[in-house]
């Protein structure tokens, strides 16, 4: 086992488990994310020319301690009052793959900080920008489109439906991105 | 003096005077065995026999038998003497009035939610982190727990007891001497378990009902213009997402009820002095005092800021 | 002495040159392989016990290193060292490390190392076995210390009470992380569990009865009938329910769905109680042979030692529920608990009163390790007297959870396991390494330590009376309890420099120590009968043992059993009870299997945190393992079914 | 260090024995103690989440089916006959007869884990459902895993037989293999009648 072999090992090893120090971080002291700056496209249809939204990547969505917050903050803003944990009610399912708004973490940012026709309050002035983009991660983590491992387990309530960890890894349809900016 | 040491209840007392028991007996037999070392260590008693070890006479094998027996009769004598004494302070601290001051008390992550009991609903007080008990008058302390596992513990009243979600366990003390007697959160619960204090504040019957009555009373209306925008910063801002405060329209349960906020005299469970300063402190950025609790960094401007406290200050 | 009714055959003489030339063909046989390979695939005890040992102790000092951390922290009252995050993490590493990665693991280790030493074999009954529990050990050490580098340590306390360390309360894979490491390592206390009881059981030298078992070996075998009993516990609340509430969402601990939270504490303490009286029943055995040979006299009071050590083991398991007095459990359980956390008190007090009349009627020598076992007196006895009062329900409910209770376990673990643990080091080190430790260095080292313990711990009984609650990553400076947390701080400092000074004793003796020769105490352990280090093959020929102290017999020569073959591997098993000569048996060679299957166990249970088809691949490669391992036990040429035996059995 | 007296020789001393004079009868009863224990710790669990339950299984909770666990418990039972005779034909080392039981043996205990596939489904309840739904899992799981371990014990066992020449102390090994093999039969009928017969009578 000469050294060169051995630091190769050890650095695989470290990439191997770079990507864990980023889902484990609790992220008390570092600064919050602010909103995204880009215009947001909702829908496929627009007027005039191609306008370009890109994916903006969810500060949290591979963050298991900021989508446990937006599970929390799920409960205490009432949200499982109209989407009822996630299977939908009032509102909209959460748990499915169909996406009216879109499902790119900067368009559910936009749905939940301006609200939605339909009954969808604006929560802009309610959350700060670190709470809601918590809430966007636990809210794509419920359809599974968040890494597995940063998504949480079961509550400690009654089990309404499989936790967000047991969902299978998802494929959104209709996201709403208009064609021209898909990005690699 | 928050501790052990100065017990202001009868169920303190009676543990306070077992320990100093306990500290006697025990330091006497820690001493004695320390000075029985010493003197073994240099007793030399053995004569060397032929094989180069050390033997004693059949006599002294028998005089250390008696001593071994001895030392282990007088160890179980002890023993059995505390036993004795555990089970009567055990019965002592299990006798429980039936008609006591019932204080549900329910733990959060890091902070706790007293609620008074009352039949009449409108007479029913949500406070937080500071609990007012009458002198002389049996309290029981209901518990309960929202999330993870709590202990509620006030050194000078009374033994700790869980908060175990799923049970509801109760706590008796009655206070007999009026004092602000401070307690603190006594199992792991997170991130900020270190800053999970409370307060009990035993005073004399006729405060304590003046207290009660008082507590009973909707915020008063804003007279002048900073406190009524103070107010609607209050109702429309991120404030009443979690807060409540009796008569304005934030009935929110998810943070501390503010109806009396400026009467308390910490915030923050016990961790900041209520004054002008840490309240503004503390709403600009919670983060820095208690990272990691659940209330965030606020986006007011510093005008709605400076009429918010104002209101806030109001609320006696 | 009755001698085996075994013929003797005529031509056996020992003279010096047979005995040189015999012992070079059974060295050749029984050593390592030569270089790493050979290190890999050692199966010989001592080998694998000095492994073990260091292993062992790098996590002392990895835990040292955390508690250094956390006195720093609290030194003053809203510190800034370390944030509540951190702070979690390493209070979580520092309990973890010291209780599962560092205080069950050297006691085994001095188990695996000694037992066969002193019960006259060549080996433990299972080498092969011995050494899958290192390896899983230290996948266990290189787990949780990769872990906490990558920021995913445990943060919930090593006792992980859940819902905080269920699956809403504590996100990520940190709690998961705990609950896999904490498995892995029942799995090597296990191993070496049953390698004791079946070492000490059926390969004792001839004429080694029950009666004259020693004290050390009879320590190891009490304990490790424990761990057979505690390990499951916390194996079973660890992986089989924790870490399933939290992956497949099983319900065991959610009160909404008819789980109970109370459950965990019930079967964590179940094993926790049990667990730190087996990190301290061993302690019990280290200090009675140290005690015996520096006071040149037989212990007073053999069977009364023996007794005490079975009653306090089978107490130990009656008394978990101390740890829930502040639960809502019903009074009358809790005074029941009350009675024999108390009554446990005597066997050990029994035990301390026979070695303190031992060292009366004796001379007493005062050597480094002699030194220790006073330490060990002046400290454990503080604890021990702690323990008897946090036993009443009442005192428990005020000093639960406070450094009270932190002031008294670390006064009985360090004062009941550790002190007698460093006396161990002194003794035997000559044994191990073939050199003596500096006296010099271990008086200072001594003196310093008992300091630091004292001035570290005594002022936190203190401060847990005042209402410092534990794992608290700091405290508010009204409080009034900075003073003493600095003053606690100061003493961590001195025990710092204590352990540093037990390291370069330990570094430099082994070059520079003076050569100790085989016997240099001049005690009464069979293992003192063989060179220092032993060789690999521990005896020439089986010892026969007449009486509890092999080397203080007044014979002139020492009787042995010949006849074991020297072209391969073989042990002598003897009955149980008067460990008459039974059969020969033939022992496995060194192997690379264990350390395979060992890994594929890390796969499957490291592996299980991230996804559950680690565990198909994990558990699939470990049957090819052990397929292997069971394969290489078995080598006859010829062609029938099965080999003729040589002889025909009884 | 004292001069070495010979005072006599094991040489004659055997090298295959069974039962307690062995050592791996040992070790099979250390594991055995291990395996017992803890599935007596779950059973305590079992039992404790009861009192949470005001009717055991739960309201609208199906009662677990009877059929493939009798079964299963019939081919168990049975299958105690050719693992006593794999023992039995070890005593008298003969080779062929324990080399045919084994494989009769390792067929019983193929069919045995497949039956257990069935066996956990016949449950009638996820284990996420509710606490009943875990304890009746983990019980019988915990039971499936220990025959997995005991059946490729056997199977191992079989092909070496067949493959290659083994020690003389594969007869003792295959006696130990039996011996184990009766334990988790008759560790499987309290947790039968705890988990699929219980819930029905109380």
């Amino acid at each position: 086992m000469s050294l060169r072999s051995l630091s190769g090992l050890l650095l695989a090893g470290g990439a191997l488990l770079a990507p864990g120090c980023k889902r484990e971080a609790r992220p008390l002291e570092s600064p919050s994310p602010g909103a995204p700056t880009l215009r947001v496209a909702e829908g496929v249809l627009q007027p005039g020319p191609t306008l370009i939204s890109d994916t903006v990547e969810g500060p949290y969505d591979d963050n298991a301690y900021g989508t446990a917050m937006g599970q929390q903050l799920f409960v205490q803003m009432n949200c499982s009052g109209c989407h009822s944990n996630g299977g939908g009610g009032m509102g909209p399912a959460l748990m499915d793959d169909e996406w009216i708004y879109g499902s790119a973490p900067q368009q559910i940012f936009s749905t939940i900080a301006e609200g939605r026709p339909n009954g969808m309050p604006s929560w802009k002035y309610k959350l700060n920008d670190k709470q809601i983009w918590e809430l966007v991660a636990y809210v794509r983590s419920l359809s599974g489109l968040t890494p597995k491992g940063s998504r949480p387990g079961r509550m400690d309530h009654m089990m309404t439906s499989p936790a967000p960890n047991q969902t299978p890894n998802a494929k959104p349809k209709n996201t709403g991105l208009p064609n021209a900016s898909k990005q690699p | 003096m928050h501790s052990f040491f100065h017990p202001t209840s009868p169920q303190a007392h009676v543990v306070t005077t077992l320990w100093w028991w306990m500290f006697g007996v025990g330091g006497a037999v820690w001493l004695i065995v320390v000075i029985a070392m010493l003197y073994a260590a240099r007793a030399r008693r053995g004569e060397r026999g032929d094989d180069g070890l050390l033997h004693v006479s059949e006599s002294t094998h028998h005089a250390m038998e008696r001593t071994v027996i001895g030392a282990g009769v007088v160890t179980v004598v002890i023993l059995l003497a505390f036993l004795a004494y555990d089970f009567s302070v055990g019965e002592a601290l299990a006798q429980h009035p039936d008609r006591a001051l019932t204080i549900e008390l329910t733990g959060h992550q890091w902070w706790w939610e007293a609620t008074y009991e009352n039949p009449d609903p409108s007479k029913r007080i949500t406070t937080a982190n500071e609990i007012h008990v009458p002198v002389g008058r049996p309290v029981q302390i209901k518990l309960r727990s929202a999330d993870v596992i709590h202990s509620f513990w006030v050194p000078n009243l009374n033994g700790k007891r869980d908060l175990i979600p799923g049970y509801v366990s109760s706590q008796w003390f009655t206070a007999d001497t009026a004092g602000m007697y401070r307690g603190q959160c006594a199992e792991f619960c997170g991130l900020q378990h270190a800053k999970m204090a409370l307060y009990i504040i035993a005073e004399p019957a006729a405060k304590f009902d003046a207290w009660l009555a008082a507590s009973a009373t909707t915020a008063p209306l804003p007279t002048d213009s900073a406190t009524r925008f103070g107010e609607q910063v209050f109702l429309t801002a991120s404030c009443a997402v979690c807060h409540s405060i009796a008569g304005t329209p934030a009935m929110a349960t998810v943070g501390p009820n503010l109806t009396h906020i400026a009467s308390r005299r910490t915030i923050a469970a016990g961790t900041l002095a209520n004054n002008r300063a840490n309240l503004t402190g503390w709403i600009v950025d919670p983060q820095a005092f208690k990272p990691g609790t659940l209330m965030p960094k606020s986006t007011l401007q510093p005008a709605e800021l400076q009429a918010l406290i104002a209101y806030l200050e109001t609320l006696k | 002495m009755t001698a085996p009714d075994a013929n003797l055959p005529a031509d056996v003489t020992l003279t010096d040159a047979a005995i040189a030339e015999e012992a070079a063909t059974l060295d050749a046989v029984w050593r390592d392989a030569p270089g790493f390979w050979g290190w890999l695939t050692s199966v010989d005890h001592k080998s694998i016990g000095k492994r073990y040992l260091i292993t062992a102790f790098l996590m002392f000092l990895a835990g040292g290193i955390e508690a250094a951390m956390m006195r720093a922290q609290l030194a003053r009252p809203e510190n800034a060292f370390l944030g509540p995050d951190r702070y979690n993490q390493i209070f979580t590493t520092h309990g973890t490390t010291m209780m599962f990665l560092f205080a069950v693991p050297v006691m085994n280790a001095m188990g695996l190392y000694f037992v066969p030493l002193m019960v006259g074999a060549r080996n433990v009954a299972f080498p092969r076995l011995n050494a899958f529990g290192y390896w899983c050990y230290l996948v266990g050490v290189v787990f949780l210390y990769v872990s906490l580098f990558v920021n995913m340590g445990p943060d919930t306390g090593w006792t992980a009470y859940v819902p905080l360390s269920g699956p809403q309360f504590a996100p990520g894979h940190r709690v998961d992380v705990w609950a896999q490491l904490v498995t892995f390592t029942e799995i090597a206390a296990l191993a070496a569990a049953v390698n004791i009881i079946v070492t000490t059981f059926k390969m004792r030298a001839p004429g080694m009865s029950l009666n004259r078992i020693p004290i050390f070996v009879w320590a190891q075998l009490v304990v490790s009938f424990m761990i057979v009993f505690a390990m499951p516990a916390v194996a079973t609340g660890s992986t089989i329910m924790l870490a399933a509430d939290r992956a497949v969402d099983t319900q065991w601990f959610n009160p909404a769905e008819g789980g109970d939270s109370l459950l965990w504490q019930h079967v964590f303490w179940f094993f926790g109680h049990p667990e730190v009286y087996i990190i301290f029943l061993p302690a019990l055995g280290l200090i009675t042979p140290i005690i015996e040979t520096f006071s040149r006299r037989r212990v007073f009071g053999y069977s009364a030692l023996v007794l005490a050590n079975i009653t306090t083991a089978f107490f130990a398991f009656g008394l978990w529920v101390h740890h829930m007095f502040a639960t809502p459990i019903p009074e009358l359980g809790q005074s029941l608990f009350t009675a024999a956390s108390t009554l446990i008190a005597i066997p050990t007090g029994v035990q301390i009163f026979c070695w303190l009349v031992t060292m009366w009627s004796g001379r007493p020598r005062f050597t480094t390790a002699m030194l220790f076992v006073l330490g060990f007196f002046f400290t454990f006895v503080i604890g021990g007297i702690t323990g008897v009062m946090l036993a009443s329900v009442g005192f428990d409910q005020q000093a639960h959870d406070t450094f009270f209770v932190v002031a008294h376990f670390h006064y009985v673990l360090l004062g009941g396991a550790v002190l007698p643990l460093m006396a161990a080091f002194y003794f035997w080190y000559p044994k191990v390494t073939g050199r003596l430790l500096s006296e010099r260095l271990g008086k200072w080292h001594f003196w310093l330590f008992v300091i630091g313990v004292n001035v570290t711990f005594f002022p936190m009984h203190i401060l847990g009376l005042e209402g410092m609650p534990r794992r608290v990553y700091t405290y508010l400076e009204p409080t009034g309890w900075g003073s003493l947390n600095l003053l606690a701080s100061l003493g961590a400092v001195v025990i710092a420099i204590s352990v540093v000074i037990f390291v370069v004793n330990l570094v430099k003796s082994y070059w520079v120590g003076d050569v100790a020769g085989p016997d240099p105490w001049s005690s009464s352990g069979l293992e003192w009968a063989t060179s220092s280090p032993a060789p690999s093959y521990n005896f020439l020929h089986t010892p026969i043992v007449g009486s509890r102290h092999p080397l203080w017999e007044p014979i002139a020569d020492a009787p042995v059993l010949v006849g074991l073959r020297t072209d391969r591997r073989e042990v002598l098993l003897t009955t149980t009870f008067d460990a008459r000569p039974d059969s020969r048996n033939h022992h496995p060679n060194p192997s690379i299997w264990p350390l395979y299957v060992a890994l594929c166990m890390g796969v499957t249970f490291i592996g299980s945190i991230f996804s559950p088809y680690f565990i198909l691949g994990g558990i699939g490669l470990a049957f090819i393992g052990l397929a292997a391992w069971a394969w290489q036990s078995s080598h006859p040429a010829g062609h029938e079914l099965i080999a003729a035996p040589e002889a025909e059995p009884v | 260090m004292r001069r070495l007296r010979p005072a006599g020789s094991v040489a004659e001393l055997p090298t295959v024995t069974f039962g307690h004079r062995s050592l791996m009868w040992w070790g099979t009863l250390g594991f055995m103690t291990i395996e017992g224990w803890t599935t007596a710790l779950l059973v305590a669990c079992y039992f404790y989440l009861r009192q949470n339950f005001v009717s055991w299984p739960p309201l609208r909770t199906p009662l677990p089916s009877l059929l493939i666990p009798s079964i299963n418990l019939a081919v168990m039972l049975i299958s105690i006959v050719p693992a006593y005779l794999v023992e039995r034909a070890g005593k008298r080392l003969e080779a062929l007869p324990m080399r045919r039981w084994l494989v009769v043996s390792s067929l019983f205990g193929i069919a045995i884990l497949v039956l257990r596939w069935y066996e956990l489904w016949s449950l009638n309840i996820r284990w996420d459902t509710n606490a009943y739904g875990t304890a009746a899992w983990t019980l019988v799981g915990f039971h499936a895993t220990l025959l997995v371990l005991d059946v490729a014990d056997t199977i191992g066992l079989t092909l070496f037989l067949f493959i290659k020449r083994m020690p003389p102390k594969t007869f003792s090994d295959a006696a130990d293999n039996s011996f184990y093999w009766y334990f988790t039969v008759c560790l499987w009928i309290p947790l039968y009648l705890i988990v699929y017969v219980g819930p029905r009578i109380f």
